[in-house]
C-alpha cells in the first residue's frame, strides 16, 4: 500500500488535457520534487490532489484510502498540508497568530504556542512574532507560510513552487530549513519548482512531467542526464 | 485595564440617562432607537466587518423574527419572552437555511443572492394578509410583560430592555471575536483558501456566522416592532438593508464598536437634530463615498487613529 | 391560451429590452474593471432627467436631447471613475458601499432639485400607436425595443471590430496580459466606464416618454439588470442581452399563473436557480482569481 | 451701553403690554406628512389642505377662546412612509414641542406607529388620509379618522358596481396598503365569483402591460384602478392604447382636473371613481373651499386637501369646545363629542373615533367634466363633479 498514490488522472479544460492519465504512486518518506516543462500539467496535478479541482477520471489515495475529490479542509486533517505558489498567509494577524491557527481550528492550541515559537525561532523570525504578518517581506513570507504548514503536523506536505519569488540569499535559508524540518520528522515532501537548481539540491527524488503524464522518475544525478527529459524541455 | 473602566463607566452612565434626563423623553426614545439599530448592526458586523460576508438583505431577517414574534404574541396569546425567544430562533434557523443557499455564492453573486432573499422576505411580509396583516401594517403589538419585579411598558422602562439587549449583543460579538471561533472567521475575510487548506470547514463556519448574524438582526427586530407597537413591512424593507449596512460601515466595520457609533451618527444623530432630510441624504451619500476613500474603517478607524497620534503627542 | 402565452413573451421582452439597458453598461464596466456599480439605476434615472430637462429648457428636440443627456452621463461617468472607482480598484466591498453611498446622493439630489413629483416627458412618439395584428402598441414602445436591438448589434460590431473594441475584450479577459501587450488599460477603463454610463443615460431618456421620469425609476431596472448579469455570467455581454430578456418574459409569463404580488420574487428564483445548476450563469466563464 | 441696555428694556416692556392688551395667545399644532419618500406627492396635497386652513383662521385674527385669541402655527415634520420615524416624529411633537393636537399622516402601518405615543402623552391623533380599516379597531381613546377608511370606501363602491353590473371587477393596484387594502376591501364585499384577476405592481413599476394583456384574455366587464395619479395616468394610456374597452373603475385621485391633463377626454370618458369630496359639486361648502383653493393653488382642489383642511377646522373646534389650547385629555373629549359640519360633510366620531364622510362615485363625461353619479340624493351632471 503506497503512502501517495494517484491513478489515471485526466482532467480537460475545453479541449485541452491538462491531465491525461497521470499516475504516481510514492512509497516511502523522502523530498521528492515535482519538474516539468510549462503546461506539463503540474499545477492541475497540484490542484486535484489538494482538491481545488474535481477530476474527470482516476482517483488519489492517501496511505490505501482514496481521497479523490474529498474538500481541502478534510484533506488538512488527514494529514495533507499544503503551500500555495502566490504565498499566503493570513496578513492580518500576528506571525504567532498565523501559526497557532492550525492548533487553534483543531481545538489543541494548548501547548502548541511552545512550538510556535521554536519554530520561528529557527527561521529568525521570533522578534516579529506580535507584529503583523503584513510588516513580512515576501521571502519572510513565504517562510512565515512553511512553518503554518508544519505546524499542522502532516504527513505529507505539497510545497507549491516554494522558492518562486525569493532572493538568493534567503534562499538556502529556505533549503536548509525544509532539509531540517525533514530530518526533524522524515515524511512525505512533494515540491512543485521551477527553480532547477534549488530543487536539484534539495530532492532525494525527482519527477518529471510531461504532456499530463509522468515521464521518468529518478535521482536528481540520473534525472540531469537523461535525454528523455532533456527533449521534453527543449521540444 | 483602562478600557474595562471606561466601557463599564459608559455603561453605568447609560443606565443613568432616564434619571438624568427624566424631562426629556425625545432623548431617551432617540436612545432606544439607537438601541435597535445598533442591535441588527452587531450582527451584521460579525458577517461582514469579520467575516467579509456582505449582505444586502439583512433586515428581512429581522423581520422573520419580528413577524414569528408578534404572530405568537398577537394570534397565539403567548408573552413576550416566549415570543422574544421564538423570533430569534426563526430568524436564527432561516438564518441557516437561506444562508446555505447564499453562501454557495462569493463575491458580488453572494450580494445579489442576499439582496434578492431580502427583497423575497419583504414581498412574504407585504403580501401575505392572513399572516403578517399585509402592507397596512401590524397593530396592536403588546409591550414587553414584566419579568419578575421589573417592568417594560413605559418609555423609560422600555429603554432599559433595549440597552440591555444591546449590551448584550456587545458582550456576543466581543465573546465571539475573542474565541478560536471568532480567530476563524476572521482568517476567512482575510485568505479562505489559505484557512480551507489549514483545515477550516468553510461553509459551516459562514453558515454559521450567517445564522448567528441573524439572530442578532430577528433580536433587534422583536424589539423593534415592540417598541413602535406595530410591525409594518417599512421597517424591513431594502432600504432598511441597505441602511443597517451603512451603520457597520460608518462606524467602522470589523470594530467592537463600530455598530455603536454607527447608530449613533448615523441614526440617532439625524434624528435628534431632525436635519432637513434630502440634502441630509445627499450629504451622507458624499460623505460615505469619502469615507471609502480616505477613512475605510470608518468612525471607529478615525477615532483609534487620533487616539494613537494624541499618545504619540503626549510623552 | 396560447395567444396569451404569445402576448406575454412580447410584453416580456419589451421589458426586458429595458433591463438590457441597464445591464450591458454594467456588464462593461465589470467585465473590464471588475467594479459592479449599484448606482447604475441611478444614473438611469439621472439620464431621464437630464433628457426631460434638455428637452424642455434647452433644445425641443428629444433626439438631440436624447444624445445630449447621454454625453453628460458619459462625463460623469468619466468622473466618477477618476473619483471613485479607480482609487477603490482592488476593494469590491468598499467600491460597492462608496457606489450605495452614490445611489443615496444622486436619488436625493434629484429630490431637491426636481422636486418628489414624476415629470411627464411628452414627445410624440408615445401618442403614434402602432397596429400589429390585433393588438396596438406606442411607437415609443417599438423605439425602445428598436433602440435596444440597434445598440446591442452596435456593441457586438464594436467589441468584435473596432481597435477600442478589441482592447476591451483583451482586457476583460486577461488584464495583466494586456497590460503587457502595450494595452493602455487605463484609457480603457475610462472609455469603458463613459460607454457604460451613457447607455445607463440612453435607457433613462428612452424609457422617461414612456412611462414618466422619477426618483426611483432606476431602481427596479437595477434590480432586473442585476439578476439578468448574473444568470447571464458576470462580465459576458450575450449573457447580459440573454439574461434581461429571460427575466423581463419569466416574470411577464410568471402572472399567467402566479399572484402578481410575487412577480419579482419569480424573477430572483429564476436567477437563483439557474445559478445554482451553473454557478456562474448561463454564459459565464470561471474568472480566475475571483475569489 | 448702559443707555442702549435701558432703550432695550423700555422696548421689551412696550411689546410685552402690547401684547397683554390685545390677549393674543398662539397655539402650535403638530403635523406628521410625508415631506420626501414615496408618499411626497400626495403629501403636499395634505399639507396644502392644512396651510389653507391655517391662513383662513390666522388671516380672521385668530380664533376665539374664553375671551382671548389665538392664532395657530403648525410644527411639521417628515415621516417618509417609515414607521420609526414617524414614531419619532410623534414623540417628538408630544414632549419636546408640547403640542395639544398633532393631524395628518398618510400611511397606515406609520400611523399605527403614531398611535400608541398620542395614548401615552395623552395627545389626540387626527388622521386624514390613511385608510387602513384596523388602525381605529385597537381601543386607542385618541385616534381619530376624520377621512373614510378602506371598508367604508369600498362599501359605496361595491354596491353601485354591483347595481351596474360590473362584475366580473379586474384590478390594477399598487402593492402598498391603500391597493391591497382597496382589493381586499372589494373582493370581501362583492364575493371571489364576482372579482375576476388582480394585478398588482410595485412603487415605481410603470409597465403595465403584462396586466393588460389578462385583463384582456378574461372576461372582466370592469376594471379597478388602485392608485396614485401618477401610475393611474400610465395605466389608463397603456389600457386604452391597447385598445381594450373595458369600463374603468378609479380612486379619487383620477376624478380631477389635474388628472384630465395627463391624459385627455378621450380615454377617459365613462370611467368612475369614488371621491370623498367633488370638487365641483353644486354645495356652498364645497363650492366656498373650491374657491379658495384654487386662488391659493392656482389649481382643482383635492380630495386630500379637503379632508385635512376638515381635519385642522375640527381640531380648532374641538380646543374651543373644550376650553383649552394645552389639555389634550380635555380637548379629546371634546373632539368625541363634536359634529362638525366640514367641506366633506357632516363629520362625527364614532365610539371607535372613525368618522363617517359620505362617500361619492363620480363619471367623466365626453366634455372631460364629470358628473356625480352617487349617492343617489346628490345626483348632478356633467360639470358637478
Amino acid at each position: 500500500m503506497s503512502a501517495f498514490a494517484v491513478r489515471g488522472l485526466v482532467k480537460r479544460y475545453g479541449g485541452v488535457s491538462a491531465l491525461s492519465g497521470c499516475s504516481l504512486e510514492i512509497d516511502a518518506s523522502g523530498i521528492y520534487g515535482l519538474i516539468g516543462p510549462n503546461g506539463a500539467g503540474k499545477t492541475t496535478l497540484f490542484d486535484v490532489v489538494t482538491g481545488i479541482t474535481q477530476p474527470d477520471a482516476g482517483s488519489v489515495t492517501i496511505d490505501g484510502r482514496e481521497v479523490t475529490g474529498v474538500a481541502p479542509h478534510r484533506l488538512a486533517r488527514l494529514g495533507l498540508a499544503r503551500t500555495f505558489q502566490e504565498c499566503r498567509v493570513f496578513p492580518e494577524f500576528t506571525c504567532l497568530d498565523n501559526l497557532m491557527f492550525a492548533p487553534r481550528v483543531a481545538g489543541n492550541a494548548r501547548g502548541a504556542h511552545v512550538e510556535a515559537m521554536r519554530l520561528l525561532e529557527l527561521v529568525n523570525l521570533a522578534r516579529f512574532a506580535d507584529e503583523p504578518a503584513a510588516t513580512l517581506s515576501f521571502g519572510q513570507r513565504r517562510l512565515l507560510e512553511l512553518l503554518g504548514v508544519f505546524m499542522l503536523r502532516p504527513r505529507i506536505l505539497m510545497l507549491d513552487e516554494p522558492a518562486a519569488g525569493v532572493n538568493p540569499a534567503l534562499l538556502e535559508v529556505l533549503s536548509a530549513f525544509i532539509q531540517r524540518m525533514y530530518r526533524e520528522r522524515p515524511c512525505l515532501f512533494l515540491v512543485v519548482e521551477h527553480n532547477m537548481e534549488f530543487i536539484i539540491s534539495l530532492a532525494t527524488e525527482i519527477v518529471v512531467m510531461h504532456e499530463g503524464r509522468v515521464l521518468e522518475r529518478g535521482s536528481p544525478e540520473a534525472i540531469q542526464s537523461n535525454p528523455r527529459v532533456m527533449e521534453a524541455y527543449l521540444g | 485595564m483602562l478600557k474595562l473602566a471606561a466601557v463599564t463607566g459608559l455603561t453605568l452612565a447609560l443606565f443613568a440617562v432616564p434619571s438624568m434626563a427624566a424631562d426629556q423623553p425625545y432623548l431617551i426614545h432617540v436612545l432606544v432607537l439607537c438601541c435597535l439599530y445598533a442591535i441588527p448592526a452587531v450582527g451584521l458586523n460579525l458577517m461582514l466587518g469579520y467575516t467579509g460576508l456582505v449582505s444586502l438583505g439583512h433586515m428581512g431577517f429581522a423581520g422573520i423574527g419580528a413577524y414569528t414574534a408578534a404572530v405568537l404574541m398577537v394570534d397565539a396569546g403567548l408573552g413576550f419572552w416566549g415570543a422574544l425567544a421564538a423570533g430569534l430562533i426563526a430568524a436564527a434557523v432561516a438564518g441557516a437555511a437561506i444562508g446555505a443557499v447564499c453562501l454557495r455564492f462569493r463575491s458580488h453573486f453572494f450580494m445579489i443572492v442576499t439582496l434578492a432573499f431580502g427583497l423575497m422576505l419583504y414581498a412574504v411580509m407585504n403580501n401575505w394578509d392572513g399572516i403578517t396583516r399585509g402592507a397596512a401594517g401590524f397593530p396592536g403589538i403588546p409591550r414587553p410583560g414584566p419579568l419578575g419585579p421589573l417592568s417594560f411598558g413605559s418609555l423609560q422602562d422600555f429603554y432599559y430592555l433595549a440597552l440591555s439587549a444591546a449590551l448584550f449583543a456587545f458582550l456576543v460579538q466581543w465573546r465571539v471575536v475573542r474565541s478560536d471561533f471568532g480567530r476563524i472567521l476572521m482568517a476567512l475575510r482575510q485568505d479562505e483558501r489559505l484557512a480551507q487548506a489549514r483545515g477550516v470547514n468553510a461553509m459551516l463556519y459562514k453558515t454559521g456566522v450567517f445564522a448567528l448574524g441573524s439572530a442578532l438582526a430577528g433580536l433587534g427586530g422583536v424589539l423593534h416592532v415592540a417598541f413602535l407597537r406595530v410591525a409594518a413591512p417599512a421597517t424591513f424593507s431594502f432600504a432598511e438593508s441597505i441602511n443597517i449596512v451603512l451603520v457597520v460601515i460608518v462606524g467602522g466595520a470589523g470594530a467592537l464598536a463600530g455598530p455603536a457609533l454607527g447608530a449613533v451618527v448615523y441614526v440617532g444623530l439625524p434624528e435628534y437634530l431632525r436635519v432637513a432630510s434630502e440634502w441630509r441624504l445627499v450629504l451622507f451619500g458624499v460623505l460615505l463615498v469619502l469615507l471609502m476613500r480616505f477613512a475605510p474603517r470608518g468612525m471607529a478607524g478615525l477615532l483609534a487613529d487620533g487616539w494613537q497620534r494624541l499618545l504619540r503627542r503626549s510623552p | 391560451m396560447l395567444t396569451a402565452l404569445l402576448e406575454q413573451t412580447v410584453n416580456g421582452l419589451m421589458a426586458g429590452s429595458v433591463y438590457v439597458l441597464v445591464a450591458l453598461g454594467m456588464v462593461l464596466i465589470y467585465g473590464v474593471m471588475h467594479v459592479l456599480n449599484f448606482a447604475h439605476g441611478a444614473l438611469f434615472m439621472l439620464g431621464g432627467y437630464l433628457c426631460h430637462f434638455f428637452f424642455t429648457r434647452v433644445t425641443g428636440s428629444y433626439p438631440v436631447s436624447v444624445v445630449l443627456s447621454m454625453i453628460a452621463l458619459a462625463a460623469i461617468g468619466i468622473a466618477l471613475e477618476r473619483g471613485v472607482f479607480r482609487p477603490l480598484q482592488g476593494n469590491l466591498r468598499n467600491q460597492v458601499i462608496a457606489s450605495l453611498g452614490l445611489i443615496l446622493a444622486l436619488e436625493n439630489l434629484v429630490i431637491a432639485l426636481w422636486g418628489p413629483n414624476a415629470l411627464q416627458l411628452r414627445v410624440p412618439a408615445t401618442e403614434t400607436l402602432v397596429p400589429i395584428g390585433e393588438l396596438r402598441f406606442a411607437l415609443q414602445h417599438i423605439l425602445v425595443i428598436a433602440v435596444t436591438f440597434a445598440v446591442v448589434l452596435a456593441l457586438f460590431l464594436f467589441l468584435k471590430l473596432s481597435r477600442l473594441g478589441t482592447a476591451i475584450r483583451a482586457a476583460s479577459q486577461d488584464r495583466q496580459a494586456a497590460m503587457v501587450v502595450g494595452i493602455p488599460v487605463e484609457r480603457v477603463d475610462w472609455t469603458t466606464f463613459a460607454l457604460g454610463t451613457a447607455l445607463a443615460a440612453l435607457g433613462g431618456a428612452l424609457v422617461g416618454p414612456l412611462f414618466l421620469v422619477f426618483p426611483q425609476m432606476g431602481d427596479a431596472p437595477l434590480v432586473k439588470g442585476l439578476a439578468g448579469i448574473l444568470l447571464g455570467g458576470m462580465g459576458s455581454v450575450p449573457g447580459a442581452v440573454v439574461g434581461g430578456l429571460i427575466i423581463g418574459v419569466a416574470e411577464s409569463l410568471s402572472t399567467l399563473v402566479l399572484p402578481t404580488d410575487y412577480r419579482d420574487s419569480v424573477a430572483f428564483v429564476v436567477m437563483i436557480l439557474i445559478l445554482l445548476v451553473r454557478p456562474h450563469g448561463l454564459f459565464g466563464v470561471r474568472v480566475r482569481g475571483e475569489d | 451701553m448702559i443707555y442702549l441696555l435701558k432703550l432695550l428694556a423700555v422696548l421689551a416692556l412696550l411689546a410685552g403690554t402690547a401684547g397683554l392688551a390685545a390677549a393674543q395667545g398662539k397655539v402650535t399644532l403638530g403635523i406628521v406628512t410625508s415631506l420626501s419618500g414615496p408618499m411626497a406627492a400626495p403629501g403636499k396635497f395634505q399639507m396644502n389642505g392644512f396651510r389653507l386652513a391655517e391662513e383662513e383662521i390666522n388671516g380672521g385674527g385668530g380664533f376665539a377662546l374664553g375671551g382671548s385669541r389665538y392664532t395657530l402655527e403648525l410644527k411639521a415634520y417628515d415621516t417618509r412612509a417609515n414607521p420609526a420615524e414617524g414614531a419619532s416624529a410623534m414623540q417628538r411633537l408630544a414632549t419636546v414641542d408640547k403640542v395639544p393636537v398633532v393631524l395628518g399622516e398618510l400611511h397606515s402601518g406609520v400611523a399605527a406607529a403614531e398611535a400608541p405615543i398620542a395614548q401615552d402623552y395623552g395627545v389626540p391623533l387626527i388622521l386624514t388620509i390613511p385608510t387602513g380599516p384596523n388602525l381605529t379597531e385597537q381601543g386607542n381613546r385618541f385616534l381619530f379618522r376624520v377621512n373614510a377608511n378602506n371598508d367604508q370606501l369600498t362599501q359605496a363602491l361595491a354596491e353601485f358596481i354591483a347595481r351596474q353590473g360590473w362584475t366580473p371587477l379586474a384590478f390594477i393596484a399598487w402593492n402598498n396598503d391603500a391597493g391591497r387594502g382597496g382589493v381586499n376591501g372589494m373582493k370581501k364585499l362583492l364575493g371571489d365569483p364576482k372579482t375576476g384577476y388582480v394585478g398588482y405592481f410595485n412603487v415605481g413599476e410603470v409597465d403595465f402591460s403584462s396586466h393588460v394583456s389578462n385583463i384582456r384574455a378574461g372576461n372582466a366587464r370592469a376594471v379597478m384602478l388602485l392608485m396614485d395619479e401618477e401610475p393611474g395616468s400610465l395605466a389608463i394610456k397603456q389600457i386604452r392604447d391597447a385598445g381594450l374597452k373595458t369600463q374603468l373603475v378609479g380612486t379619487l385621485a383620477m376624478g380631477s382636473d389635474r388628472f384630465l391633463k395627463r391624459l385627455d377626454a378621450a380615454r377617459l370618458e365613462g370611467m368612475v371613481q369614488y371621491n370623498a369630496f367633488p370638487p365641483n359639486a353644486d354645495m356652498p361648502r364645497i363650492r366656498a373651499f373650491s374657491e379658495r383653493y384654487r386662488r391659493k393653488y392656482g389649481e382643482e382642489a383635492h380630495g386630500f386637501a379637503a379632508q385635512s383642511y376638515d381635519g385642522l377646522m375640527l381640531a380648532v373646534a374641538a380646543m374651543q369646545k373644550a376650553g383649552s389650547v394645552t389639555d389634550g385629555r380635555k380637548i379629546r373629549d371634546a373632539l368625541a363629542a363634536i359634529e362638525h359640519d366640514g367641506v366633506i360633510g357632516r363629520i362625527k366620531f364614532d365610539a371607535k373615533g372613525q368618522a363617517h364622510p359620505p362617500v361619492y362615485v363620480t363619471q367623466w363625461c365626453a366634455d372631460g367634466k364629470r358628473r356625480i353619479l352617487y349617492p343617489e340624493s346628490l345626483k348632478a351632471d356633467c360639470g358637478a363633479g
